[in-house]
C-alpha cells in the first residue's frame, strides 16, 4: 500500500515548511490522501524547525510523523540528531551535507548526502537547496511527478516570474541527478 | 468543487462565513490564529465585521450585544482563553443568544503548552459558568468536517437561540488537509423579533436579561431551559462507527484521536484482532443511543482522549455499568501514536491494563 | 600605528547575526560574516579592523544577546558592566 | 396654565425600586428627557449594567440589553458593530465602569465607539450594600473600608474622566453633578451633548454624573446631597475635559 | 467555649481567621458579602491583609501571588465571580499553590438571582478552567461546620500544596445559628522552601510557573498532579449517613439540601417509611466508598439538590449500575421543603416517578 | 585595558529565546545591570507576563512568578503585600499592560502599589505571531489589519503612560526607547529611578520602553530600530509624565 | 390675595418621602406629612401653602421618582416635560 | 416536641428581622436549638421584608418558614396578603394593627390584633412596636423567657443604656398585656 510519510527538518528559513507544503499539494493533485502539519511554538527563531508530510492511498489518521517516517529530508546538523531515529529500517535519510558536518550512524537505511547549497547556487539562488532536496527525494520515491510539483508552485509561494519557476525547475533536476545512478551514501562522495 | 489544501483552522474560519456569520470578535491566542487572521482577511469582502477585542471577555460580551442586536457573532480562542469566557458562556446561555464558540484546544492545566490537547472536554461539557445550563458541542476530526461542523453550528444555534462550541484542538486547527468546500447555505432568515433593535416606536420594549430576582421566575427559567436542552439531546447528537462489527473491544473517541484511531483500528483489524471506533461528534449531546448498538460481544470500551481522563465519565454513564470501561490517555500536548493505541488495546484483550 | 584605543571581544557562537552591532559602530568597524554560519543557523558579527576600535561600548550596549565584551586603554567611567 | 414639569414620556409608568431619595431616580429622568427631545426612543438601544440601576429596563421606555457586571462597554460595541445606525448607550455605576469594567470602558474609548456612557458616580457599591469603591474618598466609610478609606492602603480615588479624556478616541467626556436643580439643569445639558455627539458620528462620548447613595452613605437624602456638594465635588471637579475641538489636534 | 450565633458567612470568616489566614483578597457580590465585611474589620487585628480587588479575575491572581510568595491567601465569591476565576484557578492547581477559595452559590445561569442554590455542583468539580485538574471541595451543611471546614480548608491546601474550595450557598451564608467556635489551630508552620521570596544570594533562584511548552515536560507535571490527586482522593473524602439502617431509599445530598433531608428522614421514619441520608461533605473527592456500605435493602438514591441534576453524575459513577438513581431539584434559588422531600421519596417507595 | 561592557552578572547563562534583534534583550541588560547596581538581586520578586517574554525567568537571576496574561500587576500586588520589604517588578508587553491587562495596571496605579512595572512597547502582539495590539500605529501592518491600521475601525493607538500619569497614586511614570545607544543611557536611568521610587516606599512607577519586534514587523532588526525611531517617537514621546515633583500637589 | 403663580400636584401615593423636594422649594412650601403613611410605608410630601407656589419647578426638577408635576400661569420656556 | 416556626414580616425599618433575632439568641441562651434567616434581595427598601425563626428540640433541618409557620408576625399590610396562608392550622397569626388596615380571613387559625405603634408609643418610642410584637408572642407561647431576651437586647443592639432597656422591657409588657386575658381576634377590639 502505498503510504509515504516525510519528515523535513531544519532551521526556519530554510523553506522547510514549504517543501512539505509542495509535496502535500503535489499529492492532493494526483488524487492522493493527503496532510501537512508543522511542528509549531513561540517565536524562537533559529531553532529547529520540522513539518510532517503523509501521502497515502488511505484516509489519515495520524498526520504526525516523528516515528516511522518512510524518508527523512534533514537541513541541518540539530535536525540529524534529533531526527535519525525517526526513519522506519529500510526508509530513506536525505541529508543536506552542505551545512550537516556530520554522518548518520544508523546501518538499516538509505542514506544520501546531498550538496544542496552548493547545488541551489548552481541554479542561481542558494536559498533553493530545499527545491534540491526535493528533487532528490521525488527521484528515489517517484511519490509524486516533477509535473504535479510544479503546478503546485504558485499555491505555496503565489504567483511568480516564469524566471522562478525555471529556477525551481533546474533545482529539482539537480536534485534528481544528485542521487540518480549514486547508490546510498555515495551522493555526496 | 474543486478540493483545497487548508488548515484546520481555515476551514473553520471559511465554514463560518459559509454558515452565515456576520460578526467576528476575538482575542489572539496560539493555536488558533489563522481563524482571525482569515476573517480579518476575508469577513469584511462579504460585509461582515471582524473586530479584535481587548481580551477574551470583552470578545464573549461583545458576540453577547451582537446577538441581542440581531447579528450572527462567533468567537474563537483556545483553552485558557475560553475560561475566562465562562461568566459570559453562561450568560450567553441564559439569555438564548444564538452564537458560536470555537475551542482550539491546547495542554493545561495553567498556561500549560501550545500544543495539541483535548483536557478541555469537561470545559466543554460540564460548564464551568454559573447555573445549570448544555452547550452543544460539536467535535470535527478533519479540516473537511471543520468546515461543515462550523456551518452546522450556526444553524443549531439560530434554531434552538443558543450558543454553540466547536470543539477542535492544535493538530487540527495547525494540519493541512484536501477540503471540498460545501456551498454557502441558503440562510433561512429566521425572523428574530426577540431582538433588541429599537422598538421604532411600533412595539413595546424589549428587554434582553438573566436576571430573575424572584426565584420562582428563575425556576420557571430554568425549566424552559431543560426541557430546550432535551429537545436538543433527543434530536442533535452524533456519532459515527467504523468497523464495529464483531468487535470485543472498542475504541472510544472523538476529534484529532478519533482520527489517529482509525489507523489503530485498521492496523489491529489486519492482524485480526477484532476492535473497532465509535467516534463522538457531539461531545454534547453525548450519544448515550450509540452505546445501545454496540455489538453484543464487545466486552471492553476503551475511552481514548488526549488527557487524563475526563470523556470516560460519559461514557461510563452511557453504559451503566454494563460493559467494562477504562481511560488511556496522553495529558499535556502528546498526541498518541497508532501504534501505542493499538499496544494499549492488545494488551487489555490479552487481559493486561485491568 | 599606536596602540589600539579599545577592544572588543564577540563570542560567535551565541550571536544571532542581528546586525545591531554593525549598524551603531561610529567607525563602522564591524560586518556580519556572510562566509561562515554558526551553530545556531546565523551568520556571527565580526570586528573589520580589531584595531581601530576606540572601545566606545556603543556596540556591546546595543548586543540584544550579551555576546560583545569591550575594553578600553585609558581609565575612563565605564559605560556599564553590572 | 401651562405644564412646567411632569413625568418624561421615555419613562415607563413601573414604580422605581431605588431607595428613597436616591439620585439614580434623578439621572434617569435627565436620559430619558433626552431620548425624547431627541426623538429617538424607538432607535435607541440601551445597556443595563450590574449595580443597583440594573433593573433600569423596567423604566426606560427602549430595548435594552442587560450586561454581565462591568461589561456594558462592550456589549454595547457588539450592538452598535451590529446596528450601526441605531443609537447605544450604556448606564453604569461606579463599582461596574471603574472597577470590575475598566478594560472595557478604557478600550471602548479607544476605539472610539459610537456610543454614549452614562457613569453614574456614587462613589460607592451600591447595591451590594456599601462596599468600597476605586472612586470613594479618603477617610469615607463603607462596609470593607470600616474605619474610613484609607489611602496608604488603597491609594488616592481614581478620577475616571480625566484619566479616559487622555484617550484619543474619547471625544466628549464631561462631569456633572445632579444635588440641586441647577446642576440638574447643567446635567441635562451634558447629556444631551453626548447623545448629539453619537447621533452626528464623532465617536465616544461618557458623561460622569455625580450621584447621591444616601444608604450607601448613612445620610439622610438631603444630607446626602450635601456631602456630594461639599465632598465629592472638591475631590471630582465638574467640566468638560473633552470635547470634540480639542478631538482635533490629537 | 461558649456559643455564639452566626451567620455562615461569618462563621466562615471566623473560621478563616483561625485557620492562619493571612490574605483576604476580594471582589464584593451577594450573597457572600459578610466574608469580606468582617475580614476587613477582624484580619487587620490579627496582622492579616485585606485588600478589595477591582474584579474577581484580580482578586485569584492576588491570592496567586501570596500563595507564591509564602501567604496563606484566600478569596470568597458567589457563582458568576467564580466563573471568572476559572483561568486563575486553573493556574493555581497547576502551580500546586495553596489558596481558598470560597462559593457562596446563588441561583444562575447568567446573573441569574441572589437566592440560595447549589447550581454550581459541576463548576466545583468539574473544572471550568481549562485542562486537568481537580479541586478539594469541602461543603459545609451548618455554620458550625463552616468553621470548622474552613480551618480545614486551610490545612488541606498547605499540606497537598493546591487550592481548596469551600462551597456553601446563600441560605448557609445568610442564616443565623449558634457556633461553638473551634479554638485556632497550631499552625504546624511547613516550610516553604519553594515560594519565590527572594533567594537573598544564598540560592539558585526559584521560578514559579505553569508554562512547559514542551509537551513531554508537560505530560510529566500532568501526571505528577494526578498522582497528587489520586492521593487525596484515597484519603480526604468525606459523608455522613443519616438513619440508613435498613433504609429502602437513601437521600443523597450535600450543604443546604444535605440538612434539610435530616428533616424529611425524621418525617419519614415518624412515619415508618424506611429512608435514610447520605450527606456529602467533600464533593471532590466525591466519597465512592460511601455507596459500598449502602444498606442491601437499599434499591432507590435519591440525589436531591438545588439544581436541574448536577451530582446525580458522580452518584451514578459511584453505584455504577448497581442501584437505580434519580434526581430530584429545585433550580433557580427555591429551596425545597423537608416535606416535598418526604413525599417524593414516598412517590417513589410507590412506585412512581420513575 | 580596562573592561567597559560586558554581559550583567544579573543575567543567567542561558541564550535568549528572542528573535534576532529583539530588543526585549537590550531590556533585559537594562533592568539586570539596575538591580546588579541596586544590590537588591536577592531581594526582588520579578513577575513575568505572557508574551515573548515569559521565558524572562531563564534569564533573570532573580525569583520570579509567572502571571496569566495581563494579570501580573494584580499577581505583584499579592506578593507586595506578602513581602512587603522585598522590591517586586512586572515585565509586561503592550499586549499583555495595554490590552488584556488594562484594567489590572489602572488599579495597581490607583492603588499605588509599591511596584515598578516595565512596560515594553514594541506596537504588537509578538508572541502569537503579529496581530495588531491598541499600540499598533496607523496604517501599520498586523496580521489582523491586514491592510493596516484602519482608525475609523479601531481608533487611534492609546497612550499608556500619558493615561496613567493622571492617577495619583501613579507616582513615577516615563516613557523612554531603546533604538541607539544614547536612548539607551537614558532609558536605564529611567528604569533605575523607577527602582529606587520603590525602594524609598513612594508608590507605583512604571517605565514605558519602545521596542522594536523585527519579526512582528516584518523588518531587518536595523531597519526596525529606524521604524521605531522615525514612526513610534513621534506618536509616542519620550519623556516624563509623572514624577514625586508633581505627584506632591495632587 | 392674586391668583396662584404656579401650581404644585404630588402624586402622593407614589412618594418616598426623601425630601429632596421640601429642601430645595425656595419659597419653603413643602414638608413632609409625618401624619400619614402611605401604602409604601413613607411619610409623603405635601405642600403646605399651595396659593403662594411660583410654579419654579424646582421641586419637580429634584424629585427622583417622578411624582411631583407643575404648572405656571406665565407663558414661559418650560423647564422640562419630555 | 418543641417546634417554634415564627415568620415575621413587614417593611424594611419596622425592626422584623431584629425582632427574629431576639427570638434566637434568647433561644439559644436557653440551650434550643435555633435559626435565624432573613428574606435577602437588593436594597428595595419599602419593599416587604421577612425573616424566618425556628426553636426547636431537635437539630433545625431547614431555617425556612415559609410555609407550616406556627407563628405569623405580622407587620403590614401586603405581609398579611402575602403570609396569610403560611401558618399551620391552628396556628397563631398576630397583626399589628395599627398599620394594617385588613382582616385575617382564614378562621382555622388564632388571630390578634395589637395596635403595637400606639402601644410603643405609650412606652415612649414607637419604633419599639416590633418589641410590643415580641411581647405578645411570648406570653402567647412561653417560647422563650423574658429574661432572655433583655439579656439577648445587647447583643442584637449593642451596648445601650440603661433607658434603653428599661423601655423595651416595658413594650415586652404592654405586647403581654395585650394578649394575655383576650381571646383571639379580640385583642384589638
Ligand atoms: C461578576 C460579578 N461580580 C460581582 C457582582 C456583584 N455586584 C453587583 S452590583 C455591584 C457593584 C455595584 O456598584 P456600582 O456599579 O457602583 O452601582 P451602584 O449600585 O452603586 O449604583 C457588584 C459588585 C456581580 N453581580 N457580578
Ligand atoms: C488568556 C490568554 N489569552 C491570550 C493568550 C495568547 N497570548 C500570548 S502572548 C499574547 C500577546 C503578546 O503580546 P505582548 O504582550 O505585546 O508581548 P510581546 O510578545 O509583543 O512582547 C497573547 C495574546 C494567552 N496566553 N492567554
Ligand atoms: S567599541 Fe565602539 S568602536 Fe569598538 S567596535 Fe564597538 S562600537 Fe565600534
Ligand atoms: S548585536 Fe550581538 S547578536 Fe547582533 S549581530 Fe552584533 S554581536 Fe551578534
Ligand atoms: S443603595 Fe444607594 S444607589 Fe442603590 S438604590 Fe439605594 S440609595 Fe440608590
Ligand atoms: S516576535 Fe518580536 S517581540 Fe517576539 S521575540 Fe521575535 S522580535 Fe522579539
Ligand atoms: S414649583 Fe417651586 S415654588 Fe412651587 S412648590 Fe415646587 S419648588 Fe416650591
Ligand atoms: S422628592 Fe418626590 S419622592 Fe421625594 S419627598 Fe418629594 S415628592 Fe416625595
Ligand atoms: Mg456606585
Ligand atoms: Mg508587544
Amino acid at each position: 500500500m502505498f503510504n509515504e510519510r516525510i519528515l523535513c527538518a531544519g532551521f526556519g528559513g530554510q523553506g522547510i515548511m514549504s517543501l512539505g507544503q509542495l509535496l502535500a499539494y503535489g499529492g492532493m493533485s494526483e488524487e492522493r490522501h493527503v496532510s501537512w502539519i508543522p511542528s509549531y511554538g513561540p517565536e524562537m527563531r533559529g531553532g529547529t524547525a520540522y513539518c510532517s508530510v503523509v501521502l497515502s492511498e488511505k484516509e489519515v489518521g495520524s498526520p504526525i510523523v516523528t516515528t516511522n517516517a518512510t524518508t527523512a529530508v534533514i537541513m541541518n546538523t540539530p535536525s540529524l540528531i534529533k531526527f535519525e531515529k525517526s526513519v522506519i529500517s529500510g526508509g530513506i535519510i536525505l541529508v543536506n551535507s552542505s551545512l550537516v558536518n556530520r554522518r548518520v550512524t544508523r546501518k538499516d537505511v538509505n542514506v544520501y548526502y546531498i550538496p544542496a547549497v552548493e547545488l541551489a547556487g548552481e541554479c542561481g539562488n542558494q536559498q533553493a537547496a530545499n527545491i534540491v532536496m526535493l528533487g532528490a527525494y521525488l527521484a528515489l520515491t517517484q511519490a509524486v511527478t516533477e509535473k504535479s510539483i510544479i503546478s503546485a508552485l504558485p499555491k505555496v509561494f503565489g504567483e511568480k516570474p516564469k524566471k522562478f519557476i525555471d529556477l525551481n525547475r533546474r533545482a529539482l533536476e539537480l536534485g534528481q541527478k544528485a542521487v540518480l545512478g549514486h547508490g546510498p551514501k555515495l551522493a555526496a562522495a | 468543487m474543486p478540493k483545497s489544501l487548508m488548515k484546520g483552522n481555515e476551514a473553520l474560519a471559511k465554514g463560518a462565513i459559509l454558515g452565515g456569520c456576520t460578526h467576528f470578535f476575538g482575542y489572539p491566542i496560539t493555536p488558533q490564529n489563522e481563524i482571525p487572521e482569515f476573517l480579518a482577511r476575508e469577513l469584511p469582502k462579504t460585509g461582515g465585521i471582524f473586530l479584535q477585542a481587548e481580551s477574551e471577555i470583552a470578545a464573549i460580551n461583545m458576540v453577547y450585544g451582537a446577538a441581542a442586536a440581531g447579528g450572527r457573532p462567533m468567537t474563537s480562542s483556545s483553552s485558557p482563553g475560553i475560561a475566562l469566557m465562562q461568566e459570559g458562556i453562561s450568560l450567553l446561555a441564559a439569555a438564548e443568544l444564538p452564537s458560536v464558540i470555537v475551542n482550539v484546544q491546547r495542554g493545561g492545566p495553567g498556561i500549560g503548552t501550545i500544543q495539541p490537547s483535548q483536557c478541555d472536554y469537561f470545559q466543554m461539557t460540564r460548564g464551568g459558568g454559573n447555573g445549570d445550563y448544555s452547550i452543544i458541542a460539536l467535535a470535527p476530526s478533519t479540516a473537511q468536517e471543520s468546515a461543515e461542523m462550523m456551518i452546522d453550528a450556526f444553524e443549531l444555534a439560530q434554531r434552538y437561540r443558543t450558543p454553540v462550541f466547536i470543539v477542535s484542538d492544535g493538530m487540527l486547527g495547525q494540519m493541512m488537509e484536501p477540503v471540498t468546500m460545501p456551498s454557502k447555505v441558503p440562510q433561512q432568515s429566521v425572523k428574530k423579533d426577540w431582538a433588541a433593535v429599537g422598538h421604532d416606536n411600533r412595539r413595546p420594549p424589549i428587554t434582553i436579561k438573566t436576571l430573575a430576582l424572584d426565584p420562582c421566575d428563575l425556576e420557571q427559567i430554568n425549566l424552559r431551559l431543560q426541557e430546550k436542552f432535551m429537545r436538543i439531546r433527543e434530536s442533535e447528537s452524533r456519532y459515527e462507527t467504523y468497523r464495529i462489527s464483531e468487535a470485543e473491544l472498542i475504541f472510544c473517541g472523538y476529534g484529532s484521536v478519533g482520527r489517529i484511531l482509525k489507523n489503530s483500528v485498521d492496523q489491529l483489524r489486519h492482524e485480526g484482532v477484532r476492535v473497532g471506533l465509535l467516534r463522538v461528534k457531539t461531545l454534547w449531546p453525548f450519544p448515550v443511543e450509540a452505546f445501545n448498538v454496540l455489538p453484543p460481544r464487545c466486552r471492553h470500551i476503551l475511552s481514548t482522549e488526549m488527557n487524563c481522563g475526563q470523556m470516560i465519565d460519559d461514557v461510563r454513564l452511557a453504559v451503566n455499568g454494563k460493559i467494562q470501561v477504562t481511560h488511556y490517555g496522553r495529558p499535556g500536548g502528546i498526541i498518541p501514536t497508532p501504534e501505542e493505541l493499538a499496544d494499549h488495546a492488545k494488551n487489555i484483550l490479552a487481559g493486561g491494563c485491568q | 600605528m599606536t596602540e589600539p584605543k579599545g577592544s572588543t571581544q564577540i563570542e560567535t557562537d551565541r550571536c544571532k547575526g542581528c546586525g545591531l552591532c554593525v549598524a551603531v559602530c561610529p567607525l563602522e568597524l564591524l560586518t556580519q560574516d556572510e562566509t561562515t554560519v554558526n551553530i545556531k543557523g546565523y551568520f556571527p558579527a565580526k570586528i573589520k579592523y580589531p584595531k581601530k576600535c576606540k572601545g566606545c561600548g556603543f556596540c556591546a550596549l546595543m548586543c540584544p544577546d550579551s555576546v560583545i565584551t569591550v575594553w578600553r586603554a585609558e581609565k575612563q567611567r565605564r559605560v556599564c558592566h553590572a | 396654565m401651562n405644564l412646567i414639569y411632569t413625568k418624561s414620556k421615555g419613562l415607563t409608568d413601573r414604580e422605581t425600586h431605588y431607595c428613597p431619595g436616591c439620585s439614580h431616580g434623578i439621572i434617569h429622568k435627565l436620559v430619558a428627557e433626552t431620548l425624547v427631545e431627541l426623538d429617538i426612543l424607538g432607535s435607541t438601544i440601551g445597556c443595563a449594567a450590574v449595580g443597583c440601576s440594573i433593573l433600569c429596563y423596567n423604566y426606560f421606555k427602549v430595548d435594552m440589553v442587560e450586561c454581565a457586571h462591568g461589561r456594558a462597554p462592550a456589549v454595547a460595541t457588539g450592538i452598535k458593530r451590529t446596528q450601526p445606525d441605531k443609537v447605544v448607550f450604556t448606564y453604569q455605576g461606579d463599582g461596574d465602569l471603574a472597577s470590575i469594567g475598566t478594560g472595557e470602558i478604557v478600550h471602548a474609548a479607544h476605539r472610539s465607539e459610537k456610543i454614549t456612557t452614562i457613569f453614574v458616580n456614587n462613589a460607592i457599591f451600591g447595591m451590594t450594600g456599601g462596599q468600597m469603591a476605586p472612586t470613594t474618598l479618603p477617610g469615607q466609610v463603607a462596609t470593607t473600608a470600616p474605619q474610613g478609606r484609607d489611602t496608604s492602603h488603597t491609594g488616592m480615588p481614581i478620577r475616571i474622566s480625566e484619566m479616559l479624556a487622555q484617550i484619543p478616541g474619547a471625544t466628549y467626556v464631561a462631569r456633572v453633578s445632579v444635588h440641586d436643580p441647577k446642576a440638574i439643569v447643567q446635567a441635562k445639558k451634558a447629556i444631551v451633548k453626548g447623545f448629539k455627539y453619537q447621533l452626528e458620528n464623532r465617536g465616544f462620548s461618557l458623561i460622569e454624573v455625580l450621584s447621591s447613595c444616601p444608604t450607601g452613605w448613612g445620610l439622610s437624602p438631603v444630607d446626602a446631597m450635601t456631602w456630594l456638594e461639599e465632598n465629592m465635588i472638591p475631590y471630582y471637579p465638574l467640566g468638560t475635559f473633552r470635547s470634540q475641538e480639542e478631538t482635533r489636534d490629537v
